[in-house]
């Protein structure tokens, strides 16, 4: 059994069908690259595994439980963590204050969460900047916090929507490292990044999407070479 | 650092009990009172408010439940009015819960504005029903007489409310509130339910406001409608309260309760027909160069001081 | 300059402390009472009685803005800052309970000026006195004698401002209407404040009563009125339940639809109490405006003060309210006396009117002993009038 | 044509530029480049007049416009394309440029001119009357340049253009950035893309912690030590 | 007849609110702020025209340009001196600008107050009580000046947001100020023009009144809570919603006072302002674009 899968999902925004009847599983301990061009419904489909936005069809099955229809606030507790394409920083409250927060998932006690958030901090490489406010922060540490605060929350499916936008070739390494540490900490990921030269670096496995349909799945490689994402996605001078 | 937290606290509470031995002037025991009064209203709006982002236009309802549920087991069973503060603040919080069903579906500017309509729905209904004696409003004969009675009451509701509101700031759900008022989908992001959470903030919130309403109504001894579920005299000058002494702090709601009592009545005494313009004028200074209120301001100059010490400096890559 | 010499040489003042919406939105009265008090106090020292065994009555105006806990804190104030002998005043009856329950708790004699809720003076509070002002439920007496006497309607529509005063009136109106079989087509209360009252009043005119009760502060009866008329709705006879139907600005903003409108109330410039005409007259001159029916009251109350204080033995709280309690005074509002009768303490009985707005002047119809003008009803169809 | 010399910026009580001199020339593409939070953003904007406290002097032509208000430094020729593109998503992609040429003069050029937008993003003309929030990312980036344009600048300022979009969109967005400034526009660019803009601009400046710490060709550059180290992650 | 009556009432009446509501949806569209101060805009309006028409004997109708342009003013200044400094503040509640409109209206009521006492004041013109008689329903005339004057005004606007530069700066500040700014707007100039005509509507709407109600400093509050109920059923920004919505909450109103009990008849437009909130976020302008 997979830990992951999602079965014909649909969402329609009005007459827009931002993700068509798109299906794919996720292994544990593999990290899901998904690539697609702008508008492509990449974070959409986020939005709809975290619960965001209700499904218009289909199903989507996180450790044999379906989990299509429970709350947004639930499916974090099952286990899956997400980070936001546009950072969504809690202003006002220091770094570790953040992550805490992420922390207070798994217990109530402010000791306990506070040293894990402790420890998540150090890990995502923060520890320097833990007691500044969260607006203070430069979008690359934003964006590494955004990671942090749900890695906090102990998730076993992780997901990661361009974390390396704007980021220039040596942050994107830095960042690369900590997803890497992730996996090694037997999470699971799925990165969306536009980025090829990340996605083709860490990714197992790339699932290529267009007008929220699949185009192809299977190894970077594979995936890099298929006419279609060179025609839609990649253009001609990556091929 | 906390233990002097702690002797700080201790020692303002001893000043407060013995304050009515001191001051003996059942005048400004009054406006002390008054003080309390408000300061519990502002510190209970303050914890859905200011920590919980979740501004309410409406809580002149919990108010005026809390009063008329004192008023009206007077009316009914001629009990004495004190048996409302066990129900008002129930009745506050029962009520409340619906109410945050449907209100904290909404977000931002239109929650404060649905608010705003169902406390007016409120003082409608209690105009209109004969049950709540409509808009003749219920009138009792006060049970004490004694100033220092009613300071000692409603400062020992005042320490309760604080020190909940603190309680409950200080934990898990303090942390889960403020990450709500920050940001709402980081906030489901990391597993909150946030109206879930939003409930629990307003549900103290309303019951500490709704025990203030029941003490107003022993200490005024006279209430209908128009007071209690007043808009702009109830409802908004709760807001105007918690921002004048600085939102989000433990002592701001205090703070900006004296400042409303005691401005608005050393204006009232002493600046004749222009003491409501010149109190409006100053609304608009305050809000305008302190905007996050008296503590607030002093927090940032607090904060200033610490920031002079600078930036650690960038990333790991430092300069060539 | 001389005010400080005298307090350093002279006895202590007497001070009475008078309550009174000064800002807010009820300031028009609280400034119509308050002009009324000071003439009234400037005629007793004219007549040498402010000055009472070498103390002077002192008035400290305090301002309730319209809001009741500052009523309470002002009342706070006048008696344990000022240390005042005696409390009058309050405009509405919101403060004037809540005055009244503290002055009642301080022991301090509280002499009410225009509050009109039943309830303050059906407590049994000893040192609550009403004088000048009915209870609301009360300000229908002669009305009901002439409705008895010469409407003698067969349906009535009953309709009020959802307040204290507005609610009592259409209580009481009600009961009496029931005992007496009538039929009530439309008993229902409004918001004040309304631009259109037409779809009420579209709804009275389709039950087509004989008569229409209503019960309006302010403006609100001028636009009943008015919008009455622009429906063509007609009735028999038109009341007002005192209040807004006899201001001056009522006319004023109603036009010609107040003609023959009636009200009950209190207190004319043509009631023929002595004094009355005078006060009219002298407040219209002295401050360019009419004066209506509560500043009357200020006026006759700040009488009953002088007169009692004259009398008292002693100027402290008991002192005060004796010789209040025995005041037997003759005022524009008629004879005063604080008696105890049907649950009410404290309580004088009110004379009460029927008033008829005729060629834009305000006529007493009603008891017919004393009116100004005979009453003319049924009134004329508006399509019908000239 | 643009000279800045010894700016410094503060947020508040927080210093971000530190002495910050550099030039762009009639007609060049100049690029800045810098970490996150080199505060490359924060010199645009100072430039533009975005965010006041900066101290230091800003030319344009001869000029000193430091301390003149943002809007009139739009009037002065200078067009900033905002990072994050910054549209207006519920106006038309017409109207969107209309909103891009409100200055008279090229208020009285806006029919020409958006015809030449038009032939550079053949796509905007299509789409002209929908929502510009219902464009898909690339389309509203071009549409933010198109709007830029339609402003007839004398100096463009992009601010990452190319952030977040698909590989192939990239490619166009740079092929297009190129062709703006062959027919004549100086641009002033900030980008992340580090081997590609160097290749294909004048010259560029490295700015690193609010502070400029080299400067040179953009050839020259690339194959710099300290630049392949810390930014091109070889 | 009844139910005629009530409908022909409660359109005539939704459109004496419409320009109000128009001025205030306007002002949160663009500004997103809630005004607590728009009544006492309303209010002043009818100052000046009541003035002008006590002093100088000038119709309300032509003393309603003469207020317009008093209110703009007044609505200028609040926006560049007050509103324009506070937004530059970083506040934990951003509500805090609702307090500062709340100083506002203190301020301009007693002010009022001062200069004219508390007193009920009216206008009498001529055609004041005049009724047009439709089938047995009455129509009063100036309610139906009124009508057509908010049908004006109201296109007017929408012309002038949609087909001018100047509205188009003024949307597009609304939608990102920033951006705008970029674009060499200048945006708080815009927003100060916002204001100004957003008040300028205001105080027309209070002239509108005029031959039809009274005035006394605190008439204003009466219509904060519509202007309201109004802006978020027809959506914020968007003026054919402010008119739209103006004449269903009429309706509504005179509806409920006709069948339910004029007692209530607030309650109707409270409940359904809620009922719009939670099931039709977007108000009305979900159905009609701008
Ligand atoms: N809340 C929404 N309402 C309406 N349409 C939406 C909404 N969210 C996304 N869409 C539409 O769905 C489509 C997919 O958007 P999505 O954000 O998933 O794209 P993406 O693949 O993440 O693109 P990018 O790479 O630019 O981030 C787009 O056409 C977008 O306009
Ligand atoms: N509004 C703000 N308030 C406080 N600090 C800010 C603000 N904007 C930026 N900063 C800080 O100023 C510094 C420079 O930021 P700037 O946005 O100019 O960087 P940048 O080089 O454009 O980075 P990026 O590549 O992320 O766009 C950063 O440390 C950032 O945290
Ligand atoms: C009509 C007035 C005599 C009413 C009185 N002022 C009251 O509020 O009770
Ligand atoms: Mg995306
Ligand atoms: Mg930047």
């Amino acid at each position: 059994m997979s830990l992951f899968e999602a079965k014909s999902i649909v969402k329609s925004f009005g007459g827009n069908t931002a993700v068509n009847n798109l299906s794919f599983t996720v292994e544990k301990g593999e990290i899901l690259g998904i690539i697609g061009p702008n508008g492509s419904g990449k974070t959409t489909v986020f939005n709809l595994i975290s619960c965001f936005f209700p499904l218009t069809s289909g199903e989507i099955y996180f450790k044999g439980k379906r989990i299509d229809q429970v709350p947004a606030h639930d499916i974090c507790k099952l286990g899956i963590g997400r980070t936001f394409q546009v950072v969504k920083p809690l202003k006002r409250m220091t770094v570790l204050e953040n992550v805490t927060v992420g922390a207070f998932l798994r217990t109530n006690s402010m000791t306990k969460a506070k040293l894990k958030a402790e420890e998540t901090v150090d890990f995502c490489g923060l520890s320097q900047f833990k007691n500044y406010e969260a607006k203070s922060l430069p979008i690359a540490l934003r964006k590494r916090l955004e990671i942090a605060r749900a890695l906090a929350s102990d998730p076993e499916l992780i997901m990661l929507d361009e974390t390396c936008a704007g980021l220039n070739p040596r942050e994107s390494e830095e960042a690369i490292a900590i997803i890497k540490r992730i996996r090694e900490a037997g999470k699971t990921i799925i990165i969306v990044e536009h980025i090829m030269k990340v996605m083709m670096g860490i990714s197992d496995r790339i699932l290529a999407i267009n007008f929220g349909s699949q185009i192809t799945i299977g190894k970077p490689q594979e995936v890099a070479r298929h006419p279609e994402v060179i025609k839609a996605y990649l253009g001609d001078d990556h091929a | 650092m906390k233990n002097k937290n702690w002797l700080f606290t201790l020692l303002a509470l001893v000043i407060a009990l013995v304050i009515p031995l001191l001051i003996k002037a059942p005048y400004q025991l009054h406006m002390i009172i008054l003080i309390l009064i408000w300061a519990t209203i502002g510190t209970s709006w303050n914890l859905l408010g200011g920590y919980g982002g979740q501004v309410s236009f409406g809580h002149a309802a919990f108010f005026g439940l809390g009063a008329y549920s004192a008023g009206m087991l007077n009316l009914y069973f001629e009990l004495s009015p004190w048996w409302g503060m066990l129900l008002g603040p129930l009745a506050a919080a029962i009520i409340a819960f619906p109410i945050g069903l449907i209100c904290f579906r909404l977000r931002g500017p239109y929650f404060a504005l649905a608010m705003l309509a169902l406390g007016e729905i409120f003082r409608i209904l209690f105009t209109n029903l004969s049950v709540t004696n409509g808009a003749q409003g219920i009138l009792i004969m006060p049970a004490i007489t004694s100033k220092a009675w009613y300071y000692y009451i409603a400062l020992a509701i005042l320490v309760v409310t604080v020190m909940t509101t603190y309680k409950i700031v200080n934990s898990k759900i303090g942390y889960y509130l403020v990450s709500i008022r920050e940001d709402q989908d980081a906030a489901t992001s990391l597993g909150i339910p946030t109206t879930t959470y939003k409930i629990i903030a307003l549900l103290p919130s309303a019951f500490f406001t709704g025990l203030a309403g029941a003490l107003y109504m022993n200490y005024v001894a006279f209430i209908d409608p128009k007071i209690v579920f007043n808009l702009v005299n109830v409802s908004i000058m709760i807001i105007l309260v918690v921002m004048l002494g600085g939102p989000a702090t433990t002592w701001g709601p205090t703070i900006g309760a004296a400042i409303y009592i005691i401005l608005g009545e050393l204006f009232r005494a002493t600046l004749g027909a222009a003491n409501v313009l010149v109190f409006g004028l100053l609304v608009c200074i305050i809000i305008m160069f302190m905007p996050n209120g008296i503590l607030g301001a002093l927090t940032s100059l607090r904060r200033f001081v610490r920031q002079q010490k600078g930036w650690p400096g960038g990333t790991k890559h430092e300069s060539v | 300059g001389c005010g400080s010499q005298k307090t350093k040489g002279a006895a202590e003042a007497i001070k009475v402390g008078v309550i009174l919406p000064l800002t807010g939105s009820e300031a028009i009265f609280g400034n119509m009472e308050k002009n009324a008090f000071e003439m009234a106090y400037e005629e007793l020292k004219a007549a040498g009685k402010t000055t009472i065994g070498g103390r002077e009555i002192t008035l400290l105006f305090e301002d309730d803005q319209g809001k009741q806990d500052v009523a309470k804190s002002a009342t706070e104030k006048l008696i344990n800052q000022d240390k005042v002998s005696m409390l009058s005043g309050a405009y509405s009856s919101a403060s004037t309970n809540v005055i009244a329950g503290a002055a009642q708790s301080m022991s301090m004699p509280f002499l009410i000026a225009t509050g009109s809720a039943d309830d303050i003076t059906k407590k049994g509070w000893q040192w609550v006195f009403r004088g000048t002002a009915a209870p609301a439920s009360k300000y229908t007496i002669s009305l009901w004698q002439m409705i008895d006497q010469v409407v003698k309607p067969q349906s009535v529509a009953i309709i009020y401002e959802s307040t204290d005063f507005g609610k009592s009136s259409a209580k009481s109106f009600k009961a009496e209407a029931e005992k007496r079989g009538l039929k009530i087509v439309y008993d229902q209360p409004y918001e004040s404040g309304a631009i259109d009252f037409k779809p009420m009043l579209a709804k009275v005119k389709n039950a087509n009563p004989d008569m229409v009760f209503a019960v309006s502060y302010l403006m609100d009866a001028s636009m009943i009125v008015k919008q009455s008329k622009e429906l063509d709705f007609n009735t028999k006879l038109f009341v007002g339940g005192g209040a807004g139907y006899t201001l001056p600005e009522f006319r004023e903003n109603a036009g010609d639809a107040s003609e023959y409108i009636a009200s009950s109330t209190l207190w004319v410039p043509t009631v023929t109490w002595p004094g009355a005409k005078e006060f009219f007259e002298k407040y219209k001159q002295k401050f360019g405006k009419e004066p209506d029916y509560h500043g009357a009251q200020a006026y006759a109350t700040m009488y009953i003060i002088g007169d009692a204080l004259n009398r008292a033995k002693e100027f402290n709280n008991t002192g005060i309210q004796k010789a209040l309690k025995e005041t037997d005074l003759m005022t524009v509002m008629g004879p005063i006396k604080f008696e105890d009768w049907e649950g009410y303490t404290n309580q004088n009985k009110p004379y009460s009117y029927v008033v008829q707005w005729q060629k834009g002047k305000l006529e007493v119809i009603w008891p017919e002993d004393v009116k100004s003008s005979p009453y003319l009803y049924p009134v004329p169809n508006w399509k019908d009038r000239t | 044509m643009l000279k800045v010399i010894n700016l410094n910026a503060s947020y508040k009580d927080l210093q971000v530029l530190w002495d910050v001199s550099f030039e762009v020339k009639q007609g060049e593409l100049v690029v800045l480049l810098g970490a996150n939070g080199a505060g490359k953003t924060t010199i645009l904007n100072s430039i533009s007049g975005i965010i006041p406290g900066t101290k230091g002097v800003i030319e344009f032509l001869g000029t000193d416009i430091t301390k003149l208000a943002s809007f009139k430094i739009a009037a002065q020729g200078i067009i900033h394309v905002p990072e994050g593109r910054r549209l207006f998503p519920e106006m038309s992609v017409k109207e969107n440029l209309e909103m891009g040429s409100l200055l008279p003069e090229a208020k009285s050029k806006r029919k020409e001119t958006m015809k030449k937008v038009f032939e550079l993003f053949p796509i905007l003309h299509e789409k002209q009357h929908q929502e510009a929030g219902d464009l898909s990312g690339g389309q509203q980036q071009m549409l933010a340049m198109g709007r830029g344009l339609m402003a007839l600048p004398k100096l463009l300022i992009l601010d990452e253009p190319s952030l977040g979009l698909s590989p192939v969109l990239v490619t166009q967005i740079f092929d297009i950035v190129k062709e703006i400034n062959s027919q004549g526009v100086t641009v002033l660019l900030v980008e992340q893309n580090v081997a590609k803009t160097l290749s294909m601009c004048n010259r560029a400046y490295v700015l690193e912690n609010g502070r400029v710490v080299m400067e040179g060709e953009g050839k020259e550059l690339l194959n710099n030590d300290h630049i392949k180290e810390a930014y091109l992650g070889i | 007849m009844l139910f005629g009556q009530s409908v022909v009432s409660g359109i005539l009446l939704g459109s004496m609110y419409a320009l109000i509501a128009l001025g205030m949806t306007l002002i949160m569209g663009v500004m997103k702020i809630i005004n607590l101060a728009h009544g006492a805009i309303v209010m002043v309006g009818m100052y000046v025209t009541y003035v002008c028409f006590q002093q100088f004997g000038i119709d309300p109708y032509l003393g309603m340009f003469v207020a317009m342009l008093v209110a703009f003013l007044i609505g200028c200044l609040i926006q560049k001196y007050m509103i324009n400094i506070l937004v530059k503040v970083e506040s934990i509640l951003p509500q805090n600008q609702v307090l500062l409109t709340i100083g506002i209206m203190l301020v301009l009521t007693e002010i009022a107050r001062l200069i004219f006492k508390s007193d009920y004041r009216s206008v009498a013109t001529g055609y004041s009580s005049n009724t047009i008689f439709l089938a047995d329903m009455s129509i009063s005339v100036p309610m139906l000046i009124g009508f057509f004057i908010a049908i004006a005004f109201t296109t007017l606007l929408h012309l002038f947001l949609t087909k001018t530069d100047l509205g188009k700066s003024i949307r597009a500040t609304a939608q990102d100020r920033d951006a705008a700014v970029y674009m060499g707007v200048n945006a708080s100039k815009i927003t100060v023009i916002t204001f100004g005509i957003g008040s300028a509507l205001a105080a027309a709407g209070g002239s509108l009144l005029l031959p039809i109600f009274y005035l006394y400093p605190d008439v204003g509050q009466l219509f904060n809570a519509k202007s309201f109920i109004i802006t978020i059923l027809g959506g914020m920004g968007s003026t054919m919603g402010a008119i739209i919505g103006a004449i269903i909450l009429g309706t509504a109103e005179s509806l409920g006072a006709t069948y339910i009990s004029m007692g209530y008849k607030d309650l109707v437009g409270l409940i359904m302002f809620i009922l719009v909130l939670l099931f039709l976020p977007g108000g009305l302008r979900s159905f009609v674009r701008r």
